[in-house]
């Protein structure tokens, strides 16, 4: 083996710059994709890793730069052509066809490229299936992902990339809502497609994962190229350093527990036939109290009939002492209990609205005139309040939340919720793909609303995130509460441990 | 929008001057639109949930047809009386059209049906009880006071267009100004997430429908008071054609934006260039070839300046600001 | 209130005795997509070029009342002497009409008996006494007995409930034999319509004698479904249609007899009487057009703006074949 | 359970066909003369052209899209190949008709693809202004007037049956253009099931964005898909002169959203994504056994246009409330299957 000059490229991106509207979101970016390499994107939310990446896949037009694939120039690809090239890609969003069944999925795009006309139900199955045994998934290939969760989504987006042979596999942010088992598995696979000499792109807000799994790692910020290099020269704090500019801390940061503030909310015997069973707790005013579980475990069921979305069948919720049947949304809205839901952009936000009309969405009685009209002085405080105080960052209020990156999206989210002044707020995967230095931010704005007195949920399984704000946390297992989880007891391995144990 | 009606009006302004800039051609004009603009602003309100209301036009001939056979059943007593009773009449012919876009919000709403569906059947059912009702013949008769109404003109401005005007404001400001009004857009814009931000559905539906039914029955207030019979055939060209003004006049098909002022102008538009065309002598085909030419460039022309300049406008972060183009051109003097 | 005016009331002028060379007349029928009024329109066109007058037709491409009344008052604007109209809904264009004749425009309305402010209607007969002949061919043909049902384009045109409500209360007078087995049946002018409710009452009915068309589009429809059936020669189909669109029915039978009045003459006639009045002269019992059929009218009873001519025509296979429209 | 899914269809083609049983029932007991082969081979006979264009409605309903210019590319398609024949003084045969007719048909659906896909314009409003363009264009430039006599091979055609029955209720008639309908149902069930090009409308229905960055020619294909529903119109077109025995320009438009309406109601989702050949038949047939029996089963004529409205909103009604409480019932049921997975896996 001589290895003296560097080895070739499969992709390379050069000099790619893109701006959307005049705001650019790329300058000057480029980036090489090496078989048998995995390189790891970083940076933080909205600096552009998206958009290199659609650029990439032809998903995109740059507006200046070319895209080299195996030698090969073009000053912009469409999508089949770079399909066709071997370029396979996991978009942030998955791109999925939630009206086709997961084995169509996996298999149409395959199909696309191979330029077959027919298409026959009963020979593409055998492919599916093979790329599930492989990663040791039990999906049910005939259901349909609409229909699916999350993260079952996401299990999807991953083997309709892997079925193909491609040459490049694009991964954007694959493992946000993933358990570390499912994670696991991914990595090994990754290990066998690297060694196979296919050239991977990866993307991720976990630091660990990165430095985990990759090889080369490219840091950006505001959509410039900060450093390139190999990932053994980095270190999470330097990783840090670099995508924000500044020190980050990630460590335990939370208040003494008031352990006799009266209790927000008491939850007794809830019970939803066919998610979960007998689940009782106790939330303390002021609290931040954390609930973990595998996927599957029922604690986003939990979370969605304390909120309305599927009433339980059978136990009480009390809040503030009082008795409340939550049968509708309204009911849980009435009881100050706000939600911020797991499937961020079909969930919670108006995508095609602007930021300032998706903050008061969910508080517009609130802001009613005698004359039944809405109050603008009292719209554009609050406005302004949650704009300015949550740092989002747009151009203006007026900017549609469509072209806001993840962690400012989130922020938006939160707002909607804050706004309506909950004494109970249920956050499900607060900071899926959002990055570091945004999720200290959140994190610490839960901390500042629960010191407040405001009482907090966070439903994740992001284990540092946990350790990291909650006062005691909860652990889930097939339906049931297993763990409850106090003070010295909540570090990251206890809490993993716990969960899969 | 405003640029395709100047351009409308300076067009036939140059083609035929003396017929079409003469003031009765602009008095028609202003006649004609407030009926099938208040019914577009109807459609409009229902489009921006993202629905579709076919049956606005059956409903608002309900609405007269139930005003004209109540006059008749007084006046035959009593004319003095039913004259009298005129106000009241009236509101009953719109509590019938609130009534029949209640039914229809609630098909939507509760039953769940499809609104382009829903409002198919309710315009056949509508329809069908409007006919066994009058035996299919016109009913004459209408309270003297909307007679008056549609003749009278207030400095050479027919008060029936002042009336649409009025509307058109009001529901602006309901769209705008009222928790109703963004509840209904932030339901046409992602359903799913209204539903996860406490608005509630049903409620903001059966509202938006009834609202529409109630705009409808005031069309058909406006019909007889430009002519004081009912029947319940009449209009039956503007079930679709209002569709085209809602979206001429900026309202996004899928839901969640619309502008009262563009549907305002939209109307006027098409009024403007119908009777430009009787004015140039253009036949009745070559008006529908040019209506569906300008709603598609239109569509074009939006489409291509949009992807081109989609930019949120650079105002001071600091200060978000809160009044959305349409309020402020409809509050600019 | 001073700013109070009221609407029509501005820029009239009065529309002074012009020469035939400078009027102007216009013709709004219901449609100009339907055979019957392009035939009106070789009429227009005639007139015009017979007398020199900038006659011509206008009108739109459905029938409804609204885009009617919407011509007409787009027409006012242009100030021509004459505006001569075959509604589709007389009453909706009432109060247009009003404002065209306060403008000083002659208004004059073809099938539109009881319509309010034109100056003349003008009918090609009485629509009474041609429903009642319709039904009088129609019971010989049936030999005075049986079962039949009426087709109507549309439960809200005038003209043919008029039609069908003087066929019934002749039948039910003089032919009592005669059972009417359904009230009539709305066909919306459409053939297919028609084609499709009269299988329905082929087979509903099967004893089914007779049928009487209003639409033009009702017989030929109506006929299909007889052909179909083979009941050419059981089944006794009539009612109003032109024919060219007629004739192939005829031939075998599946039509009887159809009824119709040459809407060309009509149309001419219509402007004949414009031009009367423009030139100041009125229209009176026994006035000749110098139209075939309308050559010396008469004013019907009950009404002091109606006249009527005698340009109904009956035609069987064989005198049908004989027209060109 | 499983079993009774796959009865009821993926997209409640079942309780749609319940539906239409229940009605047929319900219409033979009103009336015993509807149970007659004579009213189902007219029920079959006037459901011909409306089922055609339901295909291609379907086809453009399961891409997202709405279109409701095919009546007006239907009539315009046909009517100009009649009378390009007659004054042209010659008959082409069946095959030279209907292609002649297709090329138009396509060509028009060409400029309603082509808008649509190169602008991304809304699909309803589009197909709404060329559906005035057409007309007009019809009128202004091919001619208006009404033609009682077709060309040869058309007029023989019109009389021709497939089945030719007495019974005791008297002669009952099939005609033979149901041939040719049948063979068009099959090939578009089996283009939208089994080639990547049908996948590819699915595909798009479902997600659009996700579609092209799948490497889906999404532009080509709308436009492929406009075509179709224009040469599928044209068909339709064609053969509703036929079957009228007369060119009238006046014709089906105005017939539009029934059609839509029976599609919807045949269980395609107007959002895009779903519906099936099967659904699309039986919505059809049903708004059909709607329209065309109420008379014979003793509903006053006055009462019909009522009669059609309350058994539509009854129709899409059950479907709708079934089809609700179905995802409520699947929700639960796949919970518990995959809790008890959970349990199997982390038991072994
Ligand atoms: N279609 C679009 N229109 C306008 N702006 C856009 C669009 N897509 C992305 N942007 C902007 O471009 C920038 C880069 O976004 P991108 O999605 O690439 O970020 P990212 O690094 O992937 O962020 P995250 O980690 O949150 O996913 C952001 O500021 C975003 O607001
Ligand atoms: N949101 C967007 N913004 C800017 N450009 C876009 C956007 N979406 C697609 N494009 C570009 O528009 C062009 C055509 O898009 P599309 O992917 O629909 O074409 P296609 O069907 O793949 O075309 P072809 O048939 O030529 O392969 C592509 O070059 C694509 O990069
Ligand atoms: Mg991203
Ligand atoms: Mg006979």
């Amino acid at each position: 083996m001589t290895t003296s000059q560097p080895p070739t490229p499969f992709v390379s991106a050069r000099g790619i710059s893109k701006s959307f509207g005049g705001v650019p979101a790329l300058v000057n970016v480029s980036i090489d994709l090496i078989p048998g390499e995995v390189h790891c994107l970083a940076g933080e939310n909205g600096c552009g890793k998206s958009t290199l990446i659609k650029i990439i896949s032809g998903a995109e037009r740059p507006d200046s730069g070319e895209i080299v694939i195996d030698g090969v120039s073009h000053a912009q690809i469409n999508a089949h052509a770079a399909i066709q090239g071997g370029i396979q890609v996991i978009y942030q969003d998955f791109s999925l066809f939630p009206n086709l069944t997961v084995a169509e999925n996996i298999v149409l795009t395959a199909e696309v490229a191979s330029g077959r006309r027919l298409y026959s139900p009963g020979s593409v199955l055998p492919k599916a299936k093979a790329i599930l045994q492989e990663l040791e998934l039990d999906l049910d290939l005939d259901r349909e992902v609409g229909d699916l969760s999350v993260a079952d989504k996401q299990l999807t987006a991953i083997c309709r990339a892997l079925v193909n042979d491609a040459r490049a596999i694009i991964m954007d942010e694959p493992t946000t809502a993933l358990t570390h088992t499912e994670v696991s598995r991914l990595f090994a696979l990754v290990e066998r497609l690297r060694a196979r000499g296919v050239a991977l792109l990866f993307v991720s807000h976990k630091l660990e994962e990165v430095l985990a799994v990759s090889q080369r790692l490219t840091i950006m910020r505001s959509g410039r190229q900060v450093v390139s290099g190999p990932t053994s020269e980095f270190d999470q704090r330097s990783i840090s350093r670099h995508m924000t500019g500044r020190e980050v801390d990630e460590s335990r940061v939370v208040s003494d527990l008031d352990l006799t503030a009266p209790l927000a909310l008491e939850v007794s015997k809830l019970s939803l036939a066919g998610a979960y069973r007998d689940v009782s707790f106790g939330l303390h005013r002021g609290e931040i109290l954390g609930v973990t579980g595998l996927l599957g475990s029922g604690r986003t069921e939990i979370a969605e009939s304390l909120f309305g979305v599927t009433p339980a069948d059978e136990g009480e919720i009390r809040v503030g002492g009082k008795l409340v049947p939550i049968r509708t949304i309204q009911d849980a809205v009435t009881a100050r209990i706000g939600y911020v839901p797991e499937d961020r952009l079909s969930q919670g936000l108006f995508l095609e609205k602007s930021i300032a009309d998706n903050i008061v969405a969910a508080s517009l009685e609130s802001h009613r005139t005698r004359w039944g009209t809405l109050s603008r002085a009292g719209i554009a405080t609050t406005i302004k309040q949650y704009f300015v105080g949550l740092k989002i960052n747009a151009p203006n209020a007026q900017a549609p939340v469509r072209t806001l990156s993840g962690g400012n999206a989130q922020r938006v989210v939160l707002a909607k919720w804050l706004a309506t002044a909950p004494t109970v707020l249920m956050l499900n995967g607060p900071t899926v793909g959002v990055d570091i230095g945004s999720k200290e931010e959140i994190l610490e704005l839960l901390r500042v609303e629960a010191a407040k007195g405001m009482s907090v949920i966070v439903i994740s399984d992001d284990a540092p995130e946990l350790v990291a704000a909650c006062h005691r946390v909860l652990v889930i297992k097939q339906g049931r509460l297993t763990h409850t989880l106090e003070g010295d007891q909540i570090t990251v391995d206890t809490i993993q441990e716990r969960m899969s144990a | 929008m405003v640029v395709a009606l100047l351009l409308a009006v300076t067009l036939f302004a140059i083609l035929n001057p003396r017929v079409f800039l003469s003031p009765i051609n602009l008095q028609n004009i202003a006649v004609a639109a407030p009926e099938i603009g208040i019914i577009a602003i109807a459609m409009m309100v229902v489009m921006l949930t993202g629905g579709i209301d076919l049956s606005l036009v059956a409903i608002a001939n309900f609405s007269a047809i139930t005003i004209s056979t109540l006059h008749t059943a007084i006046a035959t007593t009593d004319p003095d009386l039913a004259n009298n009773l005129g106000v009241v009449i009236v509101l009953a012919g719109i509590a019938v059209g609130m009534l029949g876009g209640a039914f229809n919000g609630f098909l939507v709403s509760v039953v769940g049906i499809t609104p382009i569906l829903a409002t198919l059947a309710t315009m056949q059912i509508y329809n069908g009880i409007a006919i066994v009702w009058t035996g299919g013949s016109t009913l004459y008769g209408a309270p003297a006071m909307l007679g008056a109404i549609g003749q009278a003109a207030v400095a050479n401005v027919p008060l029936l267009f002042i009336i649409f005007l009025v509307v058109a404001v009001l529901v602006a400001i309901l769209v705008n100004r009222t928790a109703l009004g963004r509840m209904i857009q932030l339901e046409g814009a992602n359903p799913v997430a209204a539903q996860y931000s406490a608005i509630p559905r049903r409620a903001v539906l059966l509202k938006t429908y009834t609202v529409g039914g109630l705009l409808a029955g005031l069309a058909g207030v406006l019909f007889l008071a430009r002519n004081p019979t009912a029947s319940a055939d009449y209009g039956s060209s503007y079930v679709l054609l209002v569709i085209v003004i809602a979206v001429l006049g900026g309202t996004n098909p899928t839901g969640g934006f619309a502008s009262v002022f563009g549907v305002v102008l939209a109307t006027l538009t098409l009024q403007v260039v119908s009777s430009g065309f009787t004015a140039i002598r253009l036949s009745s085909y070559e008006y529908a070839i040019a209506q569906g030419v300008i709603l598609i460039t239109v569509m074009i022309f939006d489409s291509v300046s949009s992807s081109r300049t989609k930019r949120p406008k650079k105002l001071d972060p600091q200060l978000p600001s809160e009044a959305s183009p349409t309020e402020a051109a409809l509050l600019r003097p | 209130l001073t700013g109070c005016t009221s609407i029509g009331s501005v820029g009239s002028e009065p529309n002074s005795t012009k020469s035939a060379k400078d009027m102007v007349m216009v013709t709004v029928v219901k449609a100009q997509t339907i055979p019957w009024f392009q035939r009106m329109a070789v009429g227009v066109k005639s007139f015009a070029d017979r007398t020199g007058i900038d006659a011509r037709q206008e009108g739109a491409d459905d029938v409804s009342p609204e885009k009617q009344v919407q011509i007409v008052q787009d027409l006012i604007a242009q100030q021509p002497t004459a505006i001569t109209v075959v509604p589709n809904s007389p009453e909706a264009l009432a109060s247009v009409l009003k404002q065209a004749r306060d403008q000083g425009i002659i208004v004059v309305s073809h099938e539109a008996t009881g319509i309010e402010n034109v100056d003349i209607d003008i009918e090609a007969f009485d629509n009474a006494s041609y429903g009642s002949e319709i039904m009088d061919n129609l019971a010989q043909c049936m030999g005075g007995t049986g079962q039949y049902v009426q087709f109507v384009g549309g439960l809200t045109a005038k003209t043919h409930m008029e039609w069908v409500g003087a066929a019934y209360e002749n039948q039910t007078k003089n032919f009592p034999d005669m059972t009417r087995v359904e009230t009539p049946i709305e066909s919306t002018d459409d053939q297919g319509t028609a084609y499709e409710r009269a299988k329905e009452v082929l087979a509903k009915y099967p004893n089914i004698a007779g049928f009487q068309g209003s639409a033009g589009n009702d017989v030929p429809g109506i006929a299909r479904a007889v052909q179909e059936a083979g009941l050419e020669d059981q089944v006794c189909v009539m009612g109003t249609s032109i024919p060219s669109v007629a004739n192939q029915y005829l031939a075998d039978g599946s039509i009887d007899k159809i009824f119709f009045w040459d809407p060309a003459l009509a149309g001419e006639a219509q402007l004949a009487i414009a031009l009367i009045l423009a030139e100041g002269g009125t229209i009176e019992e026994g006035t000749d057009l110098g139209v075939d059929g309308y050559n010396s009218l008469k004013k019907l009873e009950g009404y002091d703006n109606v006249f009527v001519g005698a340009a109904s025509v009956a035609a069987d296979a064989k005198t049908a074949a004989e027209y060109d429209f | 359970m499983a079993a009774l899914r796959r009865l009821r269809g993926s997209n409640n083609e079942g309780v749609l066909a319940l539906v239409l049983l229940g009605l047929i029932v319900a219409m033979s007991i009103a009336n015993p003369t509807f149970f007659t082969l004579n009213t189902g081979f007219s029920i079959l006979r006037s459901a011909i052209v409306p089922v055609i264009f339901a295909l291609g409605v379907l086809i453009v309903v399961i891409t997202g899209g709405i279109d409701v210019s095919f009546a007006a590319i239907a009539i315009f398609a046909g009517y100009a190949t009649v009378s390009f024949c007659l004054n042209a003084g010659f008959d082409p045969g069946l095959p030279g008709i209907f292609a002649i007719a297709i090329g138009v048909g396509a060509s028009l659906g060409f400029v309603n693809g082509i808008v649509i896909a190169q602008f991304s314009l809304p699909t309803l409003i589009v197909t709404l202004g060329t559906q005035g363009v057409f007309f007009g264009a019809m009128y202004t430039y091919v001619g208006a007037s009404y033609y009682a006599e077709l060309p040869g091979s058309m007029a023989a055609l019109a009389t021709s049956n497939l089945l030719d029955v007495t019974t005791s209720s008297g002669r009952a008639y099939l005609h033979l253009l149901v041939v040719p309908v049948l063979l068009l149902c099959l090939l578009v069930a089996w283009v939208l099931k089994r080639t990547m090009f049908g996948r590819s409308l699915y595909a798009m229905g479902g997600d659009l964005e996700a579609a092209r960055r799948a490497g889906f020619q999404v532009k080509r294909t709308q436009v492929s898909v406009y075509m179709l529903v224009g040469a599928l119109a044209a068909i339709a077109g064609v053969i509703h002169i036929v079957l009228s025995r007369s060119a009238n320009p006046r014709d089906l438009v105005g017939g539009e959203l029934d059609i839509i309406a029976a599609v919807v109601l045949g269980g395609a989702s107007i959002f895009g994504g779903r519906g099936s050949v099967v659904g699309t038949v039986l919505g059809v047939l049903l708004v059909q056994v709607i329209k065309n029996s109420l008379l014979l089963v003793g509903v006053p004529s006055a009462w019909l246009r009522t009669a059609v409205g309350v058994l539509l909103v009854l129709g899409v009604g059950i479907q709708a409330i079934a089809a609700r409480r179905d995802s409520r019932r699947m929700r639960v049921i796949e919970d518990l299957d995959s809790a008890q997975q959970h349990e199997q896996k982390v038991g072994s």
